[in-house]
């Protein structure tokens, strides 16, 4: 009887451990299920904010957009307006006209150095014939920059390109009256960022002035430099005097008139999506 | 100081004679072109040295400016020519 | 035969200068009785000026800036005023390029009307040597041919 | 006309007459043309710009030192110009430049 009874709550314990171990089981499945769930729950999240990072970087978008579009409205009602509506052809002509004969005509009065009626007469009409004939000439391909910032920095860099030269010469003339003559010649090539052709020719002329390197040619917006030396090349590889003249003509590092109005374009295209 | 200018156009003109040597024993035509450009550039200081000598540089001064002119254009024609050549 | 070079330095620096370098010439024009110069140095400055735009931009463009046309315009124009000046003072009574009889119609003191004379000669002369010396190196430099068959 | 601007105008000279000769030796003493354009195209220039400065100083302020104020702005726009174009010339109709360690074959075209 007692046998019975042991072996019966024996059995019952059994049937609540299996019951048990089912539960847990269950249990284990449902937190392995919740497990999953919560897995993916923070998958979406983690999307969630990649679309929420995405979202503000499109708003920071088009935010900058607009700042630079409004700071850029200003210079265009300044300069462009009137440019940009058919208009530009025949008054950027005149303007070069006007420029290029006052220019010519100061050149004249240093030159000719007499006050009298007659031979300013006779400069006016001079100045005027050439302007007529060369306007184009002088101000071909000039960006749209501020050109007296220009200026300035060019007589700021003036200083610095002496005491190049000076070096330079200094340099040969070593070279020249030394014995053995310690000299590695060897052609360089680099391409440059500049884009419009007065800052390549301050580079090209720069180049030939500064030490131990002369531009041999430019083929293809490549630059041909025989060097003297082996340690030039890291230098003009480093690229100063480039920064140099690109910071002078106002390129790579500021935007442009073209650009402001390209960008301008694209803002358009975008309200129109949005 | 009149001396001095004669001086330094006498050397001036020694220093041409040398260069006189590349140009004419100088071998191939690129060295002949950029030795004369180098006596053109000499010759610009001679001149304006002589005016100096002479008390008369506000002519010579003229003529210099012209020297230089000519002689840029006379090396760009030069060396356009040359690169024609190979060309045709 | 001169093409157009594309070398963007050479480029640059002559089609800055050409100006300058003209206005230099017609400097060396009017100022011939006082400095070196006068009528023919003037003309050979003006026909080096625009030797330099050629040899630098090829032929098509600088007949942008001085056609055919007026190369003989200028070359007769030159000779024309020349000897319009001369005969005119034939005509004034006085020897063939006698300034001094010039005074009579241009109301002016002699020796003004003289210097006056002498511009005009110089003008002239500068004219036609300029155009002369311009055609010449055009004419050795297309080897020939009419522009027109150039292929640029 | 006062002494110091002489003196100052006499060391300009000279300076560019010691570039001249500097210049001149390396043209006579370089081995090949391109070496001996970085002896014309540098110091000739710079010789230019001091001698042109030193006669300007000499002459005094007038309008015949700005005309040769303009004669030193002209050289050094195109000395540069002139030596890139002749070594443009050079290179293209196949002068080839000297290295080290080659014999002295200065035969250009």
């Amino acid at each position: 009887m007692e046998v019975t009874l042991l072996i019966q709550a024996t059995d019952d314990s059994f049937r609540i451990l299996e019951d048990a171990r089912n539960q847990a089981k269950g249990l284990l499945d449902s937190a392995r299920i919740l497990e999953d769930a919560r897995e993916q729950a923070k998958g979406l999240l983690d999307s969630a904010r990649i679309l929420e990072d995405a979202r503000e970087q499109a708003k920071g978008l088009l935010d900058s957009t607009v700042g630079v579009t409004s700071e850029t409205r200003q210079m265009e009602k300044q300069k462009i307006q009137t440019i940009f509506q058919g208009v530009q052809e025949t008054k950027s002509g005149f303007q070069n006209f006007i420029v290029t004969f006052s220019l010519l005509f100061v050149f004249w009065i240093l030159l000719s150095g007499k006050f009298d009626m007659f031979h300013l007469t006779i400069g006016v009409i001079c100045s005027i014939v050439v302007a007529h004939l060369t306007h184009d000439l002088l101000f071909a391909n000039v960006r749209v920059g501020d050109t007296m910032v220009i200026v300035r920095r060019f007589i700021i860099y003036i200083p610095w390109l002496i005491y190049q030269i000076i070096r330079a010469n200094i340099y040969v003339a070593c070279l020249a009256l030394s014995p053995k003559m310690p000299i590695d010649p060897h052609v360089l090539r680099f391409r440059t960022k500049l884009e419009s052709d007065i800052s390549w020719v301050t580079l090209a002329n720069s180049i030939t002035l500064t030490p131990r390197t002369i531009t041999m040619d430019i083929k293809d917006g490549e630059f041909f430099v025989h060097a003297l030396d082996k340690r030039v090349a890291d230098d003009l590889h480093a690229g100063e005097m480039e920064d140099r003249v690109a910071h002078i003509f106002m390129e790579a590092d500021h935007i442009y008139i073209q650009d402001a109005l390209d960008v301008a374009r694209i803002y358009v295209e975008l309200r129109k999506w949005v | 100081m009149s001396t001095f200018f004669l001086v330094i156009g006498l050397g001036l003109c020694i220093l041409v004679f040398f260069v006189l040597y590349r140009v004419v024993f100088g071998p191939g035509v690129f060295n002949r072109i950029a030795a004369i450009s180098a006596i053109g550039t000499k010759t610009l200081i001679i001149l304006l040295i002589m005016g100096f000598v002479y008390g008369r540089v506000e002519m010579f001064v003229d003529i210099s400016l012209v020297y230089a002119l000519l002689n840029f254009i006379g090396v760009l024609a030069a060396s356009k020519f040359l690169e024609m050549e190979k060309e045709l | 035969m001169i093409r157009s070079s594309e070398d963007i330095i050479i480029r640059t620096v002559s089609r800055v200068l050409v100006p300058f370098i003209q206005l230099f010439a017609l400097y060396v024009i009017a100022h011939g009785h006082y400095s070196p110069g006068g009528g023919f140095q003037g003309g050979v400055i003006l026909g080096a000026s625009l030797v330099l735009l050629l040899i630098t931009y090829g032929p098509k463009e600088t007949r942008r800036h001085i056609s055919e046309k007026s190369v003989t315009v200028f070359s007769s124009l030159g000779v024309l005023i020349y000897s319009g000046i001369g005969v005119i003072c034939l005509l004034l009574l006085g020897n063939y390029l006698d300034y001094g009889k010039l005074s009579g119609i241009l109301h002016v003191a002699p020796a003004e009307a003289r210097a006056l004379g002498i511009l005009g000669i110089e003008i002239g002369v500068g004219f036609t040597v300029m155009a002369i010396m311009f055609s010449i190196f055009f004419d050795i430099s297309s080897g020939g041919k009419p522009p027109e068959d150039e292929k640029e | 006309m006062t002494s110091a601007a002489v003196i100052l105008s006499t060391i300009f000279i000279l300076g560019g007459i010691f570039f001249f000769t500097t210049a001149t030796i390396g043209i006579l003493r370089f081995p090949d043309f391109f070496t001996r354009l970085h002896a014309t195209g540098k110091g000739d220039t710079l010789a230019v710009l001091l001698c042109l400065i030193g006669l300007a100083i000499y002459e005094g302020f007038s309008l015949t030192a700005l005309k040769i104020v303009f004669i030193a702005v002209f050289m050094a726009l195109a000395q540069p110009t002139a030596t890139h174009a002749i070594s443009k010339a050079a290179l293209r109709v196949g002068v080839q430049p000297w290295m080290k360690g080659e014999k002295e074959n200065d035969s250009s075209i």
